[in-house]
């Protein structure tokens, strides 16, 4: 399984959202961060992950998360994340990325 | 599926690239599901068993056309998984906890398999290649 | 995924059980799929090499603690799968072509693999073990 | 995946209607040959196999059916084959099984 991207940027709440569909692992990192790149190149904004899809990630995924906060953090923006699957949200838990970024739900 | 098995032994030898990490992640997912574990310590042994691999390739400094090797040993109560590279290798003494608050982005990759899995040994050294070996144990029904 | 590969070698070995069939399986769907192979050719060579697997678990006559070998070399256009047990092997000029008039149950699986194969060759002989090889070729774009 | 097996009686045909589901092979073959050797003591009748839910097949089920039609053709009964995959249609045709069963589509 592969990693598919939507992204849009939601006017209302001026920020990004993310649709991550599928596997986040070394192999589909790359496209990751490239997307995200784009995206904040395009327009600077906090990023909402949407995690109903989400497979699977790994550190090779959540290194591109920690990244990119580093990126928002100097503008006071953030990550969030939500829908994010139980293994999921164990993974942020253990590493401590949870404090970090917002976890909507 | 409920014969007994003493000890089985599946071995994979694949290729240095990223390509094979979801293939590898197949696999495994089939032997522990075979073996009953629950879908929450399959996640755990999916991701602890990639991020071992992704050193392997990213880290072992091998090029793609050579491989690395997956050992899984099934037992009746336990999983062991080995992976083991042929590349530069590492000094473990030098590995710290990750310090997320300065957010950086790598070191967390043995950390989670330390934290995912029930026993984790690490064999490494200079220009010897690194194996590193991670058990998980089958839950005791409640 | 389209950067250029010269030759790459997968290998696996499993134990003498049926219950390993399906994994194989899942892992030449990956192997082929990622290769381009369309769904009917990935069907194709799923079966054949199931065929393989499976004469090594029944015919080879090894136990359950002992392993075969599912080697599959990975070429820009041609997918190359050996499946060697280290058993009892047989004499191929026995081998008959299947008689379903007379409602034969066995004999089927080599004929399957020769049909749905571009090229296999098959090595055995008593107690040398069998090693069966089957290329598929990837169809040029129409 | 592993093999699921519906088994029921259709009296207005006075046949068996078999749905599988999954894979039929080695190593699930032998729970097929148990299913079918159990409808064929209960009650002798043809077959008829729904296919729309069979992911695979090879010659280990092939051979289930092929031992059945055995039994079967005794009695003037038959196996019926219906919704099968192009690549389970494509085996029977390799085999010549199409010519021996009845495939309704
Ligand atoms: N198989 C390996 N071969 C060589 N070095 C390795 C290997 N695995 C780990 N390392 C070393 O250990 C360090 C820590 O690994 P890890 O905790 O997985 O974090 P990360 O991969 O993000 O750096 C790596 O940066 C690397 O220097
Ligand atoms: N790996 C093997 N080891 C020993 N004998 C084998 C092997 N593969 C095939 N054979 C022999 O060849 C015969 C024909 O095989 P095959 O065409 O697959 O039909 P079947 O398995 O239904 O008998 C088998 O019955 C067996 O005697």
């Amino acid at each position: 399984m592969a990693l598919k991207i939507q992204k849009s940027f939601n006017e209302e709440e001026q920020l990004w959202v993310l649709v991550l569909e599928g596997e986040v692992d070394l192999h589909t990192a790359g496209i990751l961060k490239k997307a995200v790149n784009e995206m904040l190149e395009e327009k600077k904004g906090s990023i909402r992950i949407m995690g109903d899809q989400l497979e699977y990630i790994d550190s090779t995924g959540l290194s591109v998360f920690i990244g990119t906060l580093k990126q928002l953090q100097k503008e006071n923006l953030n990550i969030l994340v939500r829908n994010l699957k139980p293994s999921i949200k164990k993974l942020l838990n253990i590493t401590g990325l949870d404090k970090i970024l917002v976890v909507e739900n | 599926m409920n014969h007994e098995i003493n000890r089985e032994m599946i071995e994979l030898s694949i290729p240095h690239r990223s390509e094979y990490v979801s293939m590898i992640r197949l696999t495994v997912t089939a032997i522990a599901s075979s073996m009953g574990f629950d879908i929450e310590d399959i996640e755990d042994i999916k991701v602890a068993l990639s991020e071992a691999c992704s050193n392997a390739i990213m880290h072992g400094g091998c090029s793609a056309e050579e491989n690395f090797v997956v050992q899984f040993i099934r037992e009746q109560k336990r999983l062991t998984i080995s992976v083991s590279d042929f590349g530069k290798g590492y000094s473990v003494q030098t590995l710290q906890d990750p310090k997320l608050e300065e957010l950086n982005e790598g070191g967390l990759g043995i950390f989670i398999i330390r934290s995912l899995m029930d026993d984790v040994k690490i064999k490494t050294g200079s220009s010897q290649g690194t194996s590193i070996t991670m058990i998980k144990n089958l839950r005791e029904e409640a």
